[in-house]
């Protein structure tokens, strides 16, 4: 088991860092059929940068467009609008060599470990058909070490493991295969959608103390997509929250996490169960009671801000115009006409004490 | 709404690839009518009434592959189906009015009655599995796999020969002249016991594994576990919650058997000496009869599409989620 | 209609159902259509009547006088001249006359569909109770064919626009039945009023159609049908077993037979000897017993002529010459032909091994069990024949267009044996391999013979015509240009439980089929039995 | 060893602990192993019965239609051919022909199906079509149709026309199958490594299918000689090819059953449906492979009547008897 | 209202409640033949009136079993080998024994004295029916003299209860979305008023805006209602912040069982302890996580001695020779542990012994 347990908290999302893979403006929409036009709004606008040896959490509810954004990374789908960068380039293969050239560079992990492995094919096989791809310079005997050194990496012993089918894998076994197919492209960027929803409880920290290694040692870049806003603040550098298809705030893990600026954020923040809440400290009744209702409609998304149906503070201004994601100052920016300048609009939400949280 | 369209495409075009290739296949087939003819009398027909009768058929002259296909559809939708040549001059259409009803009456009625009473079955052993209810299974595999034919002719040697207990073919007694009146009825019922019998027998083991296996799978549905923490009586159980839900797939499987079916008539109504297309088929395929083949196919096509379609139909009602709007 | 009574019991009378395995029927009861259902179930002839009616298993009997009462033919068989019966009315109360028979032979010169015989009619005329008909060629050969053929009658047919294709439901003839009513699984016919014969006995005909040999069996078996014609195999097991006392059946040769059609064009039966040596070895003894149970007569007489039928016919030479086994013989033929037995192959005088392939349409279980008889036979020889199948489009082009070996095949049956051998090998017949050969399949080519043919067809005088059969029988004998097997008979299955009066072997008055011509005359000659 | 869904379709993987290696490991199981014992049985005849047969089947003799005896053991024919001869000479013509239409038609249908499962678009709807025609037209009729016309019915004849007829079944269950992989994770896991699709196909869906094509597969050899036997029956195809329909078709053409000749009769149509019920257990095992929860639960119904065992949805059966003294046992509940 | 569900009552408040469920020494197997599944080992458990009683484990562990064993819903090839499962009616009733309940009573007992909310809500709830007939007809069961119209009435009074429009009752349940269908499962557990509520992972599927929602409202009803509630989950720390007094599984039996806060601050079985380590917390200081190396015994081959050995950090050689027993840890009162660090014969290392 890894100790690479980090009691400290981690550096302030480094802004500096190398951009090896970027979202513009990327949108999609996806057909539905029938009426004319009609579309799921899954992901509207989002801009990302992920850089080298830097986490960036996606956290968001159910069908808030997570995974679509990961897929679109992953070209998977292609966008709606916008476009996918890849060190400042447009990246456009869809299929052959280009595209090969782009998975090695650009690597996922779904988040299913059990679904993600061919289930008739041997840990040997799944690994060995990546570096194959990937690697096609190395022959026989390299191949081999590759391939061990590759188990070495997430921690499977090679003589135990290589030749195992993944029913006979424990899940977070097989989700170190998973990884080590990601590995064997020597992918300068990881998508991980979810890597640790599907897993037990107590081996979830493993999985993700071994990505963190991954980071750590390789200076790999990791989009690290999770509903559980405490993973995302234990494992990633920046989170960026997603609601109903749209980046509704974007910072650094802790201070997101600690000082939550959107509604939305602040809601999935007391949503978490905490076990330390048991004190009772900051809980207003005003804020349980109300945010509730469910998610919106995603063919037909709630004109202005998404989040205004069940926001307790939406104003008619919320309910007509869309709030740009704009800085709040320390690497910190939200997507809430609470923040916007008063002098400039008219009707804005006063979001009270909460927003003075923020700031502190 | 899209769906609907969908279906109903996919129902145009299905209907379009049968018609057309029902035009097709005799015409690209070698052998002719008339030899046909020829031959099923098997030197009854004087052999120098040949040429007489290529002259009655309308044989002599050959027409484009195209103008016939088109002179077809133009048929078609005036609804003639051509003259029968078994039968000449009987026009096609009464050929089949005259034997569709036996067909739909004897397999049908059979068909549905199977249908239902395998579901049934299959209900009762798929909820009690683990029992002696299993033990049923074998016998239904044997029975699924006895040809019905051999089992028909069996039935009418020993049941119809031997101890004459049911009439051995036809559809009712010559005596009678078909009409609603009691007599007849009960004719028709005593001539269509053997064979419905029969083809209850042999067609029901397919429906009870089907629905069996459908039983075993919804019974662990948590949902039928819902239902007996509820409380509910084991009946309600049994038919509201497990069998209400495992006989969806057997609908369109239903529908989709309706073709095997229909081609299983054929021989059992030649052997039992039955009134129906199927037979009807049979001999149109021996006698070359095109008009009459494709009048035959069309007509089971377009009855196993609209099968299909009314199954289509049963599957909305019966299932809720495919209701579903947007 | 009210439900009729069940059929009478055992003190006999009731309703007489005639069963035949045709199929479904359609309300059709144009005559003139082999289709239709009135010639398919054999009714037509219970309500129209032949101007004579021809016995076709005593063929050199004189015709029993019915709508004409008489006949004249000139002396070079080019005309005839037909009274009309008095005192002959139509089903629909109108008198018959002389015009009507003129009418019903015109009707078929017009309408080659109608002119099932293809006979070549010139003219036809009429003067007072009499019809004349004038041919092209002389008719000799064709007289009973021409006796035989029904009336119509011309008020209502000469309406008619398209007699090919009109389906007379509500037929009008003189025959002494009516139809009651049609329907698909039985078709009433009652007694007329007024028929010129008397009145008939039975007072209610149910003809049913069966699916197929199967049904119709069970039918007659269980005695749900009471006259009909299907081969039944072991008949006398069967269906006498079911009803010694009442079951019959009976099968009386005409002048048809079922021959092996040998094609003279290709190896081996290129060659008389083989021919011959075939002819030899087959037993007809076997071909009936195994393949028809015994129901058909095996040929006895060399000329392959059926007997009694042609009695009158075997030349002097060959009377009582009986067919025999004889595989010495056989082989003697063959090696004076140069035939070498090498071990258990006969090779031919180029050294091949001698081999043929018998062939016949799948489905006829018959045809098929005496095809193998025949290979086992010639196995004898050393000659290995195959029995192959086809199906019966396939097997009817290969036949006329002469691609095939060997084939079991049938004759027409006419009322001389003028008929039977020129459909086996008459050389007026002959076409080229390739080309669609209507009789002599075997393209036999022999200059004497075929002119013995046309000699036997035109001749005016009986000593011409009795000297070209008996040279056409010659030929036939020593050049075996066929294998005649058995007769064809015209059998029939009836019931006495409930009707006497049918044809026996003591009383042979007409062919006992119910789907002929004759079914009038057997059906006014029908008694309860018991009465 | 997990109880996490593996996605609510486990239909096409089956439970992941069956996929092994040995992908056919589904016929591992009681009521295949019957089937594939009878089949094998069958199978062994197919190969050796014309050499053990007793006579030449088309030999004709003078014991005609002779009951069973030790000379003939089912007895002979109209024209004294002995019946056992043609049973085992037939089984080669019936599990070839069974086996030839199948393979054929399995081609066709994984071929159309999966095919239109993963182009999608307009190809799928065009072969969906097309499959559909082909389930929806009445096949035997077809059948007879084509092979009544063709030259040569013998055999081999049959068997093609059959496989080009009947693979509209398993091509719509392939297709059904193949839509539900084709988004299954670990396709799109193999897409987002860059696997040219030709591989995804082949290697990565195909294997999964296999449990189903077996199945398709065999359903179809089971028609197929079902319909064989029919078509023999009836005459349309070659009777001198022997087969049990065939047998059937001589003996029905002369009565045999009018005749009391049973032994000629019977016979036939007791190995159709013995060879038929072997393909159905071997397809009861394949369906409780693809459907884990359809296996028995490997214990007799006997033995567990007599432990007092009746499984019922919802009334979990409780055995061993009331224990009053194993109260004691256990540690007083915290109070 | 969210302070009610934060007020673990002390671990004492325990004694004064009335006893509703006991379970004694429940054995449960999967396979009737020779080589079963021991899928539950004598577990024993109490439920009182009014608490809360959470179920925590990793997933495999049981507890869905122990739950449906209990209720003898558990599907075949389920077996109950032992124990007993005794229900405490109402007064002074005498306990009955729901494993030998005959058929009738159990099936007039269940939904009225137990009511169960599955696993997976999703799957719950009979897809052809509208919701409204799924509601009314357990309630047409068990009260046949009702009118239609009351137990409609009752439908509609429910979905309100459980924060649903009532006019949904004439919806189908793919019309809803999983929270609402969710929602519709508690609220037809509540029909009759039962005792106690059981509810397995009922919150598993939803994210955790909605967990809460759902939360909330149980805690609420259970308040207003008092009805006892079983709860079950993986999610330790959610149930700390629900329940009343836990239970920890592993492998098929209880190894720690003890007040929520108990649990939460003083964990004293190493499996409970690593169970909490697996939870980043959201809040407070970022702490290293190690979770627990390895993976869950297969249940047909356990190890011997303490199942948990194999994964325990403070493994020692006896804990192979010796099942643990569950009893309290030393002196402590209220609590129960099956660990041989705790038999008083060994030094506790200061994570479990604080
Ligand atoms: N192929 C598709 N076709 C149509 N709609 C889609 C498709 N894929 C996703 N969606 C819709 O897009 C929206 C966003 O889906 P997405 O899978 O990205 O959500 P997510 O945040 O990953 O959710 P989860 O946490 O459940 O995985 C959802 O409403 C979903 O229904
Ligand atoms: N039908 C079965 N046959 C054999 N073993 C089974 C069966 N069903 C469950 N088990 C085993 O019983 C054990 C307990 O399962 P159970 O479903 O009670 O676990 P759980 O704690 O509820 O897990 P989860 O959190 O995943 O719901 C597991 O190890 C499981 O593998
Ligand atoms: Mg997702
Ligand atoms: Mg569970």
């Amino acid at each position: 088991m890894t100790e690479l347990a980090d009691p400290a908290p981690p550096p302030h999302a480094d802004t500096s860092g190398d951009v090896v893979l970027a979202a513009a403006g990327l949108t999609k929409h996806f057909s539905v059929g029938g009426r004319r036009g009609a579309a799921v709004h899954a992901l509207d606008d989002l801009d990302l940068a992920l850089r080298a040896g830097q986490v960036v959490a996606l956290v968001g509810e159910s069908g808030s467009g997570k995974s679509t954004a990961a897929r679109l990374l992953a070209r998977l789908h292609l966008p709606t609008r916008g476009s996918v960068l890849l060190h400042g380039e447009p990246v456009t293969a869809r299929r052959g060599r280009a595209f090969r050239a782009y998975c090695r560079r650009v690597q996922m992990i779904f988040q299913d470990p059990f679904a993600s492995l061919n289930p008739v094919h041997t840990v040997r096989y799944t690994l060995t058909r990546s570096l194959r791809i990937h690697r096609p310079e190395l022959h026989g005997a390299e191949r081999e070490a590759a391939l061990r050194s590759l188990l070495d990496r997430v921690q499977l012993r090679p003589d135990r493991f290589v030749d195992k089918f993944p029913h006979e894998l424990s899940g977070g076994q097989r989700q170190r295969v998973a990884i080590a197919r990601a590995l064997a492209a020597e992918p300068e960027v990881l998508l991980a959608d979810e890597p640790i929803s599907m897993l037990d409880v107590s081996i979830r920290i493993g999985i993700l103390n071994l990505l963190r290694d991954l980071r750590d040692r390789l200076g790999i870049a990791i989009l690290y997509i999770t509903h559980d806003i405490a993973s995302a603040r234990y494992f990633a550098d920046e989170i960026r929250v997603l609601y109903a298809g749209r980046a509704v705030e974007s910072g650094d893990a802790e201070s997101v996490t600690q000082r939550p600026a959107h509604p939305y954020t602040q809601l999935l923040v007391r949503s978490a169960p905490d076990p330390d809440q048991l004190v009772g400290e900051r809980r207003t009744a005003t804020w349980s009671s109300g945010a509730r209702g469910e998610p919106p409609n995603m063919v037909r998304p709630p004109a202005g801000c998404r989040f205004h149906p069940r926001c307790p503070f939406a104003t008619d201004l919320c309910r007509t115009s869309v709030p740009a994601l704009t800085g709040i100052g320390a690497g910190r920016s939200v997507a809430c006409w609470g923040y916007a300048d008063p002098d400039e609009h008219a009707g804005l939400p006063d979001l009270g004490a909460a927003r003075q949280e923020v700031a502190a | 709404m899209r769906f609907v369209l969908r279906r109903g495409a996919f129902y145009l075009l299905t209907a379009w690839a049968a018609i057309t290739l029902n035009f097709l296949i005799p015409r690209i087939m070698p052998g002719d009518p008339v030899q046909a003819l020829i031959s099923r009398y098997q030197g009854q027909i004087n052999s120098d009434s040949i040429q007489a009768l290529y002259v009655l058929f309308g044989l002599d002259h050959e027409a484009s592959i195209w103008s016939q296909y088109v002179e077809y559809w133009g048929q078609l939708f005036r609804g003639e189906l051509g003259l029968s040549f078994t039968f000449f001059p009987t026009p096609v259409s009464e050929v089949i009015s005259q034997s569709l009803p036996w067909t739909v009456g004897l397999v049908g009625v059979a068909s549905v009655v199977s249908f239902l009473l395998g579901s049934f079955i299959g209900v009762l052993i798929g909820w009690r599995r683990g029992t002696w209810a299993d033990g049923v299974l074998p016998v239904t595999a044997f029975l699924s796999a006895v040809p019905y034919f051999w089992l028909g002719l069996i039935a009418i040697a020993v049941f119809a020969v031997a101890w004459p207990i049911f009439p051995v073919s036809g559809g009712y007694d010559g005596g009678l002249t078909p009409g609603p009146y009691p007599e007849f009825v009960l004719s028709v019922l005593e001539h269509s016991a053997l064979p419905a019998i029969t083809i209850v027998l042999t067609s029901v083991a397919g429906w009870i594994l089907g629905m069996r296996n459908m039983m075993v799978t919804v019974t662990s549905e948590d949902y039928v576990t819902v239902a007996q923490a509820k409380g509910l009586s084991e009946g309600r159980v049994m038919l509201g919650y497990a069998a209400r839900n495992a006989v969806l797939p057997q609908v369109s499987g239903f529908a989709l058997s309706l073709g095997f079916i229909v081609s299983g008539t054929l021989v059992m109504e030649k052997v039992f000496s039955y009134p129906g297309v199927g037979y009807l088929l049979f001999q149109a395929v021996g006698g070359n009869d095109y008009p009459l083949m494709q009048g035959i196919f069309l007509i089971i096509t377009l009855s196993v599409l609209v099968a299909n379609m009314l199954a289509d139909v049963a599957y909305v009602v019966l299932d809720p989620r495919t209701r579903q709007e947007a | 209609g009210p439900p009729a009574g069940g059929s009478g019991g055992g003190g006999g009378g009731g309703p007489l159902t005639i069963g035949m395995p045709n199929g479904p029927q359609t309300n059709n009861s144009n005559p003139f259509l082999n289709t239709s259902s009135a010639r398919s179930l054999g009714y037509a002839f219970a309500i129209y009547e032949p101007l004579a009616q021809v016995n076709a298993v005593r063929p050199s009997d004189r015709p029993t006088p019915w709508l004409a009462t008489a006949w004249e033919w000139n002396a070079d068989s080019t005309a005839v001249t037909l009274t009309a019966r008095d005192g002959v009315t139509w089903s629909d109360g109108r008198p018959f006359t002389a015009e009507d028979i003129a009418f019903s032979l015109q009707i078929r010169k017009d309408n080659a569909a109608l002119n099932e015989d293809a006979l070549p009619f010139a003219e036809i005329t009429t003067s007072g109770n009499t019809a004349t008909a004038t041919f092209t060629s002389p008719q000799f050969v064709n007289q009973n064919k021409i006796l035989n053929l029904f009336v119509v009658p011309r008020h209502i047919w000469q309406n008619i626009a398209e007699p090919t294709t009109d389906l007379n439901q509500q037929p009008v003839g003189t025959g002494p039945y009516v139809l009651d009513s049609w329907t698909p699984q039985a078709v009433r016919l009652v007694p007329r009023q007024g028929y010129w014969g008397g009145q008939p006995q039975v007072p209610e005909l149910r003809y049913t159609s069966y699916n197929d040999n199967d049904a119709l069996t069970n039918a007659l078996v269980s005695g749900d049908a009471q006259w009909g014609w299907t081969f039944i195999a072991d008949i006398d097991t069967v269906y006498i077993g079911a009803d010694p006392e009442h079951h019959h059946f009976i099968a009386p040769s005409g002048l048809a037979v079922d021959a092996l059609f040998l094609n003279a064009e290709q190896a081996p039966f290129n060659d008389a000897a083989v021919r011959k040596a075939v002819d030899m070895v087959v037993s007809r003894e076997d071909v009936s017993t195994l393949a028809t149970s015994g129901a058909f007569d095996p040929l006895t007489n060399v000329t392959g002529m059926p007997m009694p039928a042609g009695d009158d016919y075997v030349a002097g030479q060959y009377a009582g010459r009986a067919y025999e086994v004889d595989v010495e013989g056989a082989r003697r033929v063959l090696a004076d032909a140069g035939y070498v037995l090498d071990g258990q192959t006969l090779r031919d005088p180029a050294g091949n091994p001698v081999e043929f392939t018998l062939v016949d349409p799948a489905g006829w279980s018959d045809y098929l069990t005496s095809l193998q008889l025949v290979a086992d036979a010639v196995a004898q020889l050393g000659i290995t024949a195959r029995v192959e199948t086809m199906n019966t489009d396939a097997w009817t082009n290969a036949v006329n267009q002469g691609d095939f070996q060997a084939t079991l095949h049938w004759t027409n049956g006419g009322s001389t044996p003028w008929d039977m051998y020129s459909n086996m090998f008459d050389g007026a017949q002959y076409r080229p391999l390739g080309e669609t050969a209507t009789w002599n399949y075997g393209r036999f080519q022999n200059a004497e013979a075929t002119q013995a043919f046309a000699t036997y067809a035109s001749a005016s005088d009986a000593a011409a015509r009795e000297a070209a059969l008996h040279t056409i029988q010659r030929i036939f004998v020593e050049q075996a240009p066929a294998i005649a097997m058995i007769s064809r008979p015209n059998a029939a299955e009836y019931s006495t439980r409930n009707w006497t009066g049918w044809p026996t072997e003591a009383d042979l008055y007409s062919s006992p089929q119910p789907t002929g011509p004759q079914a009038s005359m057997i059906l006014m000659r029908l008694r309860p039995t018991g009465s | 060893m997990s109880a996490l869904p593996v996605g609510a379709d486990t239909v096409v993987a089956g439970e992941p602990v069956a996929a092994t290696r040995r992908r056919l490991v589904f016929l591992r199981n009681a009521k295949c192993i019957t089937g594939l014992a009878i089949l094998a049985g069958f199978a062994v005849l197919a190969v050796v019965g014309p050499w053990i047969a007793p006579y030449d089947p088309s030999a004709i003799s003078r014991d005609v239609l002779r009951p069973p005896s030790g000379a003939h053991w089912l007895g002979t024919t109209h024209a004294g051919q002995d019946v056992f001869s043609q049973l085992l000479v037939g089984t080669r013509g019936v599990l070839v022909v069974g086996l030839v239409a199948g393979v054929g038609a399995t081609v066709l249908a994984v071929l159309v199906g999966v095919s239109a499962g993963f182009l999608g678009g307009l190809a799928d709807e065009v072969l969906s079509a097309l499959s559909n025609i082909f389930l929806v037209i009445p096949a035997l009729p077809l059948i007879i149709l084509i092979t009544g016309q063709l030259p040569e019915a013998g055999g081999f004849t049959v068997a093609v026309v059959l496989a080009a007829t009947s693979w509209g079944w398993g091509a719509r269950v392939l297709r059904a199958q193949t839509l539900s992989l084709r988004r299954r994770d670990f396709v799109e896991a193999a897409r987002a490594n860059g696997e040219s699709t030709w591989r995804i196909v082949w290697f990565e869906t195909l294997p999964n299918l296999t449990a189903v094509i077996a199945s398709s597969f065999v359903g179809t050899v089971t028609f197929a000689i079902l319909s064989q036997i029919t078509l023999a029956f009836i005459g349309v195809t070659s009777i001198s090819d022997w087969n049990w329909g065939t047998v059937l078709f001589w003996a029905q053409s002369n009565q045999a059953l009018a005749r009391g000749a049973w032994w000629w009769f019977v016979p036939a149509g007791l190995c159709i449906a013995l060879l038929g019920t072997a393909f159905t257990l071997i397809n009861f095992g394949i369906d409780e492979f693809v459907n884990p929860r359809l296996r028995s639960v490997g214990v007799s119904a006997r033995s567990m009547r007599k432990r007092g065992i009746a499984p019922r949805i919802g009334f979990t059966p409780v055995v061993a008897p009331a224990r009053p003294a194993a109260a004691s046992k256990v540690e007083e509940t915290v109070s | 209202m969210t302070a009610d569900i934060l007020s673990s009552p002390p671990a004492t408040a325990r004694s004064g409640r009335a006893l509703i469920l006991e379970i004694r020494d429940l054995h449960v197997d999967y396979g009737y033949g020779a080589d079963p599944v021991h899928a539950l080992r004598g577990i024993s458990l109490t439920l009182r009136e009014g608490e809360v009683l959470g179920i925590a484990g990793e997933s495999g562990c049981g507890k869905s079993t122990l739950v449906y064993a209990a209720t003898r819903l558990l599907p075949p090839p389920g077996l109950i080998t032992g124990g007993e499962v005794r229900y405490h009616p109402p007064g002074d009733a005498d306990p009955v024994d729901i494993l030998r309940l005959p058929e009738a009573e159990l099936r007039a007992s269940r939904w009225q004295d137990t009511a169960i909310v599955f696993q997976g809500a999703m799957n719950s709830l009979n897809p052809v029916y509208r919701v409204g007939r799924q509601l009314t007809d357990a309630i047409a069961a068990h009260r046949p003299r009702s009118t239609r119209a009351e137990r409609e009435a009752r439908a509609r009074e429910l979905l309100t209860m459980v924060g649903i429009a009532p006019d949904r009752i004439r919806a189908f349940p793919h019309q809803l979305s999983g929270g609402m269908r969710q929602r519709v499962m508690i609220a037809m557990a509540l029909a009759l008023e039962p005792r106690v509520l059981i509810l397995d992972e009922p919150t598993t599927a939803l994210d955790v805006v909605m967990q809460r929602q759902i939360l909330e409202q149980i805690m609420d009803l259970r308040d207003r209602l008092g009805f006892a509630v079983v709860f079950i989950t993986h999610d330790v720390s959610l149930l700390i912040e629900v329940a009343d007094h836990i239970a920890i599984m592993y492998a098929g039996e209880i190894v720690e069982e003890a007040g929520a806060d108990d649990i939460y601050r003083r964990p004293r079985h190493p499996y409970s302890a690593g169970l909490l380590q697996s939870f980043p917390p959201l809040h407070g200081p970022r702490r290293p996580l190690a979770g627990i190396p390895g993976s869950p015994p297969d249940l047909q081959a356990l190890p011997s001695g303490c199942p948990f050995r194999t994964r325990c950090p403070h493994t020692m050689p006896e804990c192979a020779q010796v099942h643990p027993r569950l009893a309290p840890p030393g002196a402590e009162r209220g609590r129960r542990v099956a660990c041989l660090l705790h038999d008083g014969s060994h030094e506790v290392p200061g994570a479990l012994g604080a």
